[in-house]
């Protein structure tokens, strides 16, 4: 299929996509900035070459030294993963004009998805529902505030360039409008280079509803049902499942046949996911077009048995897709959590730093996608996404329960992550009941349960005391103390202790 | 051996002892036989009467993260022979100014108050960029901003004292 | 549905119940011999108790000390997993005795199936095809020798207590029966207390096909479909696959139903396993029953998406099964290997010891079930299978390539163990055509294979003396010696030689 | 520094030379560069010439058995400023006279040959009982049997010598 594919970025995706060409037999190559040396994707690949600086700037968007990389090492593929450069239009057509197969979407359906002011306009023409709003730039704040007049609030200024949640805010009160304006503007500038902004109704209390589609180079277009990627924080997803709770099979069939529809108006092929804001009534209403694989495709993976990284790589090598609609078959539901090195009790800051222990779940029903391992520096310069976990069951309740059950087996030790807060919504009855808005975070989930642990509290306590002992006794002595040696003691409540310990031994 | 364990603002009087092989560990006047393993550094087994629990621990000086069953605790560990007591005075010094420490590198996007304001605990007074996302750096209790230490556009280290609030 | 549910087993097994009991939200309490403090079960329980000294004589075969506890401690129910005491009608019984629920089979059924000749007797009565053999146990030499005469060699001698391929010996000429004899009469002694022996027919090259059945206590049984159990090493499973190459959808359903016979024929419920040999012209003949969850579950979990441990719990419990034969549906292929601590280079031997660093492996269509983790010892006492990898994939080859994929991640550090030979099976073009049988591991695949490892022999060379050098180099200076720091350098070939690195570098 | 490492009875002189944070290692006459990380103990990611290996090491002493991409080897490195040479008498000497040494403790089931008897490679000699399991001690080479030094029944511990080959 191909002779050598190159995975032009790191962390969990790039060792997802290894994975996959590892299945299907393709010599693997990736890059790797300075400050990834030591990153899991190095060491999965078979050739890894240093690319440059620990910034994304001077590393994983080089565009010219990645594709000169690739000519020189016989690579004639670049999987592009999500972020960094897979949805770069230019990119897509460098490698094209080198010679070497994007395994993603045409160049020209990243470019006209890729502005949302554009892609606005398409699928009106299309025919597909949009969020009222403008599908131009706004010039200034007085613009803003016409059309703000004109929608009601809440409005939303969103960056042109933007996605995935980044370059945006919501505006609720006139006064509102000039920083929001400001910073938005500044967002999209340092994110995207593009500082352009444009308006849209702010729906309140939607859901989030995506559909995976699926195309090749002929024209045949599918789509592999919808995911649920409500819950939020910071407009970032956290949680994401499939099915949704919501969705019944006529409304997935509506929506998927929109989905394919936007997708087909971009001449599109390869993986790709159409967003939608599903209001109250069940209207669901076109956000964005997600030009790349995502991060939350292993929930789709879970519920229809198809690996979406092997059907890009079947597709941008010019085969026909494997599967027809018809061949589609949702089997229970699947949800996914992401960890982020972050700390859920302190404003979900972003913690890197060295993992010192790492115990990742396993057992029926367990996928780990991890992009770590024991002994790994998070480092500083990129996403503090560091692995997600997805679990799959017959129903969402077997499928949320062996989550908290997984939740419970994973440890992080050493940086800190959101484990804590996911092992929350997983206990949270608003959750289970699928009563979520992409407010719930804030509104719903009580922040009291990260720590309200009852006796574990206590063992706390006794373990920070015991592990103060011991280390200093080590200190002393250069080695833990013998805890199964056996001492002669001879003070007799001492003893009576000792007896108590055995006897609760039996 | 005896020391002083600081957890959600509680400081807990604990005493451990080792008894042939076993444990026993006095929280204030609860006592504890407990079975220790450690197979791995950074984890322990505890069985305590009959109950078992993996805690992993994450030390840095007297600081001590804790996972309990992946229940996260912050504690501070003093040994009452090497300190002094963490007096009352002392505890209530610490609610009464407090120094807002990074946490880890960034640079500061924005200031939004000033020395002598008036802030209400929650309130957003710093905005840090770091790994790519801008963090609010929020007040962590009612009270007035002494000193703002940093300026717009300054690169920060992580551990970089970024205000005092009191 | 329980109140305390106890987990009477240690290992993956126990680490697989215990999941499965805190998905649906039962509290576990286990049990542990002396040479098991450390041990995984032990960690995840939420109580765990000493039984023993580390001989499963003493401690996990302890019948009364076991009730005793559970009865002391509010156990209302006991999963005994495989092995131990989990095909012992005396402690089925004993727990029915003592008011606590014994989630498996009822104790006349692990009876009537323990008894290899008397199960055979059954079988034959059910109209269940056995192999031609004898139904009553061989009193000497002279019986075997008149026995082979009418079979015709080779023969096979069977502990009739046995299963799980131990207490059996092969006897392919006159000469041998003999020491044969003796050898499997002191095997079946020491392995299951009864030294009795009976004789059946050796099947030549036969596969060894099993059918997982479910049932309740109000006689519904349902079948599974089947796994594919041929490659074998000692007459012990290594690898197991659902579904097998060889049965179509019309031998599935005769398999099935002739399972469901056999159980229903010992009024069957909980789950369990029907044994079949298959010979080369298709015709099954029933083996042995395994009243109890099998090692190999998972594969038919995967194909299936049944939790069967899950199901166990609602039968004991009183419940109806959930599904019935026709909700039953397969989806692709999935496939296990055993990992057992043993040294493929050398036999087979087993190798206990301390496991350095364990990498398990993720993505997916991966399950891991480990009973292991890294800084663990494991104990000469008991089995040596340490952990199973199981694969799933939208079919064999997937699956298979998965597998492989899986075992290469798979990293098991200061112990040996089988994990390089299980990847020489993946590559094996035998195991790809599926044409196995029960002397695959013997005839077919090339031990060769297992180091004929081409460049990675030099790697292994250039590694053994760098970690030499960066031994002694941090012996001496107590620390490893900074390898991404900078230094100036005079030696101008040193020069070249660094800026070539670099240059490879990019 | 230079070592000689043993492998499937070859042996190989490798020198090792850091140089500026990277390593120069020969292997007889080929030079390597290696670009070496290594995050956790027993655990090497080196870089070659842009192929990337794991490399997973348990030591014992002058044995270390290794993990390349998880395809296992036995190796033996003997540094050359601090042993003699491995001379090539000693290494026929070992291929001559070989103990069969017990890699775990068990207990002897049955002896399968006698001193002076002469056997092939691979057949088996000794009856271990290990782990639940009958396991098979089988001649590594073709030769005589020069001496048995356990009996049936005797419970045996790990490195004790069952026998000796040559």
């Amino acid at each position: 299929m191909f002779r050598k594919v190159m995975v032009a970025n790191r962390g969990e995706i790039a060792v997802r996509i290894l994975r996959a060409l590892k299945e299907v037999g393709i010599p693997t190559l990736t890059i790797y900035s300075e400050a990834d040396r030591n990153s899991l994707h190095v060491r999965m690949a078979e050739e890894a070459y240093c690319i440059g600086p620990p910034p994304a700037e001077e590393s994983y968007l080089q565009i010219k030294k990645i594709i000169s990389l690739a000519k020189d090492k016989g690579v004639d593929g670049i999987h592009p993963g999500y972020g960094f450069l897979a949805e770069n239009p230019v990119f897509a057509q460098a490698c094209q004009e080198a010679g070497i197969n994007f395994i993603g979407p045409p160049a020209y359906a990243i470019e006209a998805m890729g502005s949302k002011t554009r892609s606005r306009e398409m699928m009106q023409d299309a025919g597909v529902p949009v969020v009222p709003g403008t599908t131009k730039p706004v010039r200034d704040e007085a613009e803003i505030f016409r059309l703000a007049s004109d929608l009601g609030y809440p409005i939303v200024l969103k960056a042109v360039a933007g996605g995935g949640g980044k370059g945006m805010r919501v505006i609720k009160r006139a006064a509102e409008i000039k920083s929001a304006f400001r910073a938005t503007q500044s967002e999209a500038q340092s994110a995207f280079g593009d500082s352009a902004i444009y308006v849209e109704k702010y729906l309140e209390n939607p859901r989030h509803i995506e559909v995976q589609i699926l195309g090749d180079k002929f024209g045949n277009l599918i789509h592999l049902g919808e995911r649920e990627c409500t819950i939020q924080r910071r407009h970032q997803k956290v949680i994401e499942e499939s099915p949704s709770v919501l969705v019944d099979e006529e409304m997935r069939r509506q929506m998927g046949e929109t989905a394919i529809r936007a997708a087909r108006a971009v001449g599109y092929f390869s993986a790709g996911t159409v967003e939608f804001l599903v209001d109250k009534h069940k209207n669901f209403y076109f956000l964005e077009m997600n030009t790349r694989l995502q991060v939350e495709h292993p929930v789709t993976e879970m519920v229809t048995g198809i690996d979406l990284v092997k059907e890009m790589l079947k597709v941008a090598a010019g085969h026909n897709l494997t599967y027809r609609q018809e061949d589609i078959k949702f089997r229970g539901a699947a949800i996914e959590c992401r960890v982020y090195a972050e700390d859920p009790l302190n404003n979900f800051f972003p913690c890197p730093g060295k993992i010192l222990s790492l115990r990742t779940p396993g057992g029926p029903g367990v996928r780990d996608d991890t992009g770590v391992y024991p002994g790994f520096e998070i480092p500083i310069y990129y996403d503090p996404l560091i692995s997600k976990v997805i679990t799959w069951g017959r129903d969402r309740e077997e499928a949320i329960h062996r989550m908290a059950r997984a939740l419970q087996e994973y440890v992080i030790n050493g940086v800190k992550t959101i484990i804590p807060f996911l092992q929350g919504v997983m206990e949270d009855k608003h959750f289970l009941q699928g009563d979520i808005t992409t407010e719930y975070i804030d509104q719903k989930l009580h922040r009291g349960s990260l720590v309200d642990a009852g006796y574990f509290k206590e063992v706390a306590v006794l373990a920070a005391a015991l592990d103060a002992y011991r280390t200093e006794i080590s200190r002393g002595t250069n080695s833990f103390p013998k805890i199964n040696g056996l001492k002669m003691v001879d003070n007799p409540w001492k003893m009576t202790g000792r007896r108590m310990l055995l006897d609760s031994r039996l | 051996m005896a020391y002083e364990v600081k957890i959600d603002d509680q400081i807990y009087r604990v005493e451990v002892e080792e008894d042939a092989g076993a444990y026993q560990i006095k929280v204030g006047d609860r006592v504890y036989w407990v079975d220790v393993a450690q197979p791995q550094p950074y984890f322990y087994s505890l069985i305590i009467n009959g109950h078992s629990y993996e805690v992993d621990i994450s030390p840095q000086n007297d600081q001590r993260d804790i996972l309990v069953e992946g229940k996260a605790f912050h504690t501070e560990v003093y040994d009452e022979t090497r300190k002094p007591l963490l007096s009352k005075k002392k505890l209530e010094f610490l609610e009464g100014e407090q120094k807002i420490v990074s946490s880890m590198p960034g640079k500061v996007i924005s200031i939004l108050a000033q020395p002598g304001h008036q802030v209400k605990k929650g309130t957003g007074v710093i905005v840090i960029q770091a790994m790519k996302m801008e963090n609010e750096i929020k007040a962590p209790k009612d009270g007035e901003i002494k000193e703002i230490r940093v300026t717009e556009g300054k690169t920060i280290e992580a551990g970089e004292v970024l205000l005092v609030i009191a």
